[in-house]
């Protein structure tokens, strides 16, 4: 799960990373009142999971209430324009109006999972405000990286070392060792997969404050801290995404592409499989679909209708390796959720394998439905039918 | 031999008066793994439906069976301190096939277990074939032979272990270390055992897009497995671009976890690349001069 | 530094071991407005760092105000007897007003710390309520220990092997692993050396509580929580404790024995060696004190004022290393600090070794003093003007 | 040959340009030891008083000079950090001058640093008599031999060693192992160092009341080292019982440690034990056969 700004910087509250005074308004009227009580320079910030809120003109500054009222009003009138990360744009339901801050020099520094080490890693780099893909590119050398020790816990050296390794401006130096061990701290108590300050903003005045806050939550752990399930029911989905819970499916099970052969199979690296599979007969994918263990009638069911009436499939090619799971079972399930849907029907090629996989052909076969023995063999055959 | 699992290891199941524990130690048992016991607190002194005895903590279960392997059937919340306990009391390799940990819950496990190998979490198990299996792999897919089998994916498995089979190559023993981002067991690891085990004649390695684990193979597979050849095949290609880490990850791994970048690694270390599943018993035939 | 119960219990509820409802107060009246306000039985007890709080009658039950008022006055009417633990008794300043649990059963749980594992250890024994010496004289196999990993920190198993391994009644199982997780919890975040819960209560509803709370912090450690300073004000120290830190000793570097030979090392472990000195030459010791490093004159006049006005010294045997510090610049302080006193003069004997040596025995001699070249030779010496 | 440090050991300090580092720096270099250089965070790139090379932090300054051995002068609520600081840079050899660490501190480090052996905290230090020391020990009491000595205690220890250079006993290498109720090394780590030590022909051994190291180093001196003689001196038969880990330590231990059960137990494993350090040459010459 993506937070929002404002979520980010109440949980960089909490763990001590400090953080521009702020206020979260869901109207012009709250923005406008708020900065009526509080004189000064603020920056009124659109509240959205894109990215590009600069660029598509959803920062805005105010010194009075009424431009703290107008400039809300202006970044709420339309919903952020989309881009290639969401190319559906995303809605605008509140800002946040933050202390305006004379920022003298910029860093970046964010906190995530490095699969190979196995081990939480802190990157630090003295280009902050830019995206980190972009610094990679042009000044890999600037940004430093330190895994830290589970088994140890953070300890003030990782934030020394990396503020020394990365050059930090010497500005940084003090408070870094706190501002890592706080994002380390939010890392495990909150269970984020990244934690990003972009930029970490060092002050005229000389304070070191988190400007911005990008993190991300282990959708696993989320159970741990339950005022995460309000925060979930408040944040957009994608429309995939919607869908795949719609259906009963995992977030991550469900994703259309524009091509025209359906597809579903058992297991995320078999679906991926199956699409490679369609991919190589020349055919054009309409969608990833991770039914996941246990296909029965209702889950089959709600699978079908999911890529018959919400991609361009032509065709639904499903790829089934038994394992465990009896294949007379499994196709008893296909049968009979074929036959209880009111959807729209399109052909089936349907590959069942695994323990009584003949006898799973054949009630396939008995109802009507295309059979092949192997993905391959399926792959080809969809693809035909779909060009037909 | 084979790897990590043989007909005397013995084996207990954490979680095995639940369902999913009880009905996978049956199927386990039948396929002739030498399970000797079972955990599941309170239940202690009772015997489990297979007639295994049941214990309240895996030490008491370590001390009076001499288990060395537990396979860990409990939900996610108790998962890693299912795993904790199982280090705790001597055991030097656990299966974990839930799904859904926590993350951090696996980071802080596979930090502070020195001394134990952990298969997954989230992964099918293991299999020795025609000896013994830990886990949830269906067994009579698979036959003994000489090819090691590697993969992160569960059915993907069965799907090349199945053309294997049908191929006429049995297996020595096969992995499914799971594709959660943090696992116990990498391909690394088991390149390392396979490199040491004698009756592993080739390796069949099943990759994923994400992550560095296959560039690291790679790399392992040039520098110190001369001897046995490898074939690989990586899922995904044309799968939507992972969504799980974001940038900042794919910069520390260094890449970005494609299956161009895994490819091309795969064949600078002289690797065939099967172009799909059923394309592996045929370059394996290739590399061991046999024919399907 | 030790705790009294209800600061104990204070660091419990911060840690979710359940406590039961009570009411610190400092006087009869407040007692008395307390129950008159909560209905019901209440067990007021005394808050004093002694133990036998019970056979010295500093527990009592009350039901309605004026008995609360009545027994609170009678509790803090008298300190606490002398015992062997401590000679000097204890004033009694509040009571604890505690609602009355109906118990089941009584357990011990506490955690501490293992020299030779270098581990925190977690010690249960089903026999609770009563002193764990007993217990491990008595039923020494009823007490279970688990040692817990730091680098893994505490997981719930260790919580359920102790309720297994110490064959605890079932009641208490479920919540064990909480009430222990609970108190490791406490041991890292306040620096405690030990957490005692004894008893560990089994109410008749079911309720798993700690009845009682002892908690020992780590002195080295209290400046990492700021509000401990206030508490170590508020608690009191034994006489020797109190003369130690008046002296700028630490607060472990002094203790009074009932002999007449003074004693002032430098290092503890020489402290010792020299009151052994002192007992292999047939000689009775009034006191141990280590003075730490660097024996400036200030510190040795502050040091001899100490014993002479506070033990029944009739000789102060002086055994300094010198190590690293300069014979002559020790020799120097001790003349400087005997100059400058203004209280009661006793023989001094003074044994001084290190760099330059004979130049600091030459000083200390010229000024009067008796200097000897071992340390079994001022031993002897000092037990010899001792008896004179 | 000694045990831990000799003339090549390449040392460092942490918190060399603070008073007591630079202090005890200059000793040090002064006695023979080869101390390559500092760590001052925001002194890196400048030069101590001593001409050494001054590092931000530890992993630059094992990496520009190599070494492997560190000191630690910093005040106590940033010791724990220079510790892990250390381990993680690859250092193998930390000695922790530093007194008053909270012992949370110490539990977590003592726990969290595999394959760093720690000396101390709050000890003073260690020598190898004629090639090196690191620490604040007065060098000139010492002298090269075939002695090893080891102590819970700073001055006692200096007490000893006095005594047995005055007799004409030379020392292989002295550790002050510090007398916290947590440290990094105690005296079984030193035992068995020394036992593998072809310098070391005897050993003499300065225990204290409070805890069970000195039962523990008797049983392994019963078990493992019967080649070497070892005398044992227990200082505090007189002393006021410990107050500092009360009484549920003393049964986590399994005893009291009072001075008592230490002398059974050594006497138990053949060990003598001195009355008063006066007695610590004269026992060690009959144990040698030798005359003092």
């Amino acid at each position: 799960m993506n937070l929002m700004e404002f979520q980010g910087k109440e949980l960089f509250a909490r763990v001590g990373i400090p953080v521009p005074r702020s206020q979260h308004c869901h109207t012009p009227d709250e923005a406008a009142s708020f900065v009526a009580k509080n004189p000064g320079k603020w920056v009124v910030k659109a509240q959205v999971l894109m990215g590009g809120r600069g660029k598509a003109g959803k920062i805005k500054f105010a010194t009075t209430a009424d431009e703290a009222r107008a400039v809300t009003a202006e970044i709420m009138a339309t919903p952020m324009p989309p881009n290639r990360q969401n190319p559906n744009g995303e809605p605008i339901h509140s800002v946040l109006v933050e202390e305006c801050l004379e920022i003298d020099k910029e860093a970046y520094c964010a906190i995530t999972i490095d699969r190979t080490s196995k081990k939480p890693v802190v990157m630090v780099s003295r280009f902050g405000g830019m995206d980190i893909e972009e610094v990679s590119e042009k000044h890999p050398e600037s940004i430093a990286k330190k895994a830290i020790d589970t088994a140890a816990g953070f300890w003030p050296f990782a934030g020394r070392e990396l503020a020394f390794a990365s050059e930090l401006d010497a500005g940084f130096r003090k408070q870094l060792p706190a501002i890592v061990g706080g994002i380390y701290d939010l890392f495990f108590r909150y269970g984020a997969k990244l934690v990003e300050i972009n930029p970490l903003a060092l002050t005229k005045d000389g304070r070191v404050i988190a400007s911005d806050a990008k993190v991300e939550l282990d959708d696993d752990g989320l159970y741990k801290n339950k005022e995460f399930a309000e925060w979930q029911k408040a944040l957009p989905l994608d429309e995939d995404e919607s869908l795949a819970t719609a259906s009963g499916l995992g977030i991550r099970n469900f994703r259309r592409f524009p091509g025209t052969v359906g597809t579903m199979a058992n297991g995320a690296g078999l679906a991926m499989a199956t699409m490679d599979a369609v991919k190589n007969a020349n055919g054009e994918i309409a969608n990833f679909l991770d039914v996941g263990g246990g296909a029965n009638a209702e889950r089959v069911r709600k699978c079908y209708e999911l890529v018959v009436n919400h991609t361009n499939a032509k065709v639904f090619f499903v790829n089934i390796f038994g394992g465990i799971t009896r294949g007379d079972e499994v196709a008893k399930g296909i049968v009979e959720a074929l036959n209880t849907t009111t959807s729209r029907k399109i052909p089936l090629v349907i590959r069942l394998t695994g323990t009584n996989e003949e006898e799973g052909r054949r009630i396939l076969t008995q109802a009507g439905m295309t059979t092949v023995a192997t993905m391959d063999e399926g792959a080809a055959r969809a693809v035909e039918l779909a060009k037909a | 031999m084979s790897i990590y699992l043989d007909k005397n290891s013995k084996v207990i199941v954490q979680g095995i008066t639940g369902g999913e524990g009880s009905y996978h130690t049956a199927r386990m048992l039948s396929y002739g793994t030498n399970v000797v016991g079972g955990v599941t607190p309170g239940k202690g002194g009772q015997k489990s439906e297979h007639g295994l005895p049941v214990f309240d903590t895996v030490k008491q279960a370590v001390e009076a069976t001499g288990a060395t392997h537990t396979c860990i059937f409990v939900p996610p919340p108790f998962a890693a301190d299912a795993l904790f306990e199982a280090h705790d009391a001597g055991i030097t390799l656990a299966v974990c096939i839930t799904e859904g940990l926590p993350v951090h819950d696996v980071l802080r496990v596979v930090g502070a277990t020195p001394g134990m190998q952990i298969i997954g979490p989230n992964c099918p198990g293991l299999i020795s074939p025609g000896k013994a299996t830990i886990g949830i792999m269906p067994g009579h897919i698979f036959k003994e032979g000489n090819i090691g089998v590697i993969s992160r994916s569960g059915t993907l498995t069965y799907e090349v272990v199945d053309l294997l089979t049908r191929s006429g190559f049995g297996q020595s023993t096969c992995v499914g270390i799971g594709g959660d981002p943090i696992i116990g067991t990498v391909f690394v690891d088991c390149l390392r055992a396979f490199a040491n085990d004698a009756q592993t004649e080739a390796i069949v390695l099943c990759g994923e897009i994400g992550g560095s684990d296959e560039e690291d193979a790679a790399a392992f597979i040039k520098e110190h497995l001369a001897g046995k050849p490898v074939i690989a095949f990586i899922g995904g290609r044309n799968a939507p671009p992972g969504k799980s880490l974001g940038h900042a990850g794919a910069i520390i791994s260094g890449n970005f976890g494609t299956a161009q970048s895994k490819i091309a690694a795969f064949q600078a270390a002289g690797v065939p690349v099967a172009d799909r599943p059923s394309e592996v018993p045929r370059l394996l035939a290739q590399r061991l001069g046999v024919t399907v």
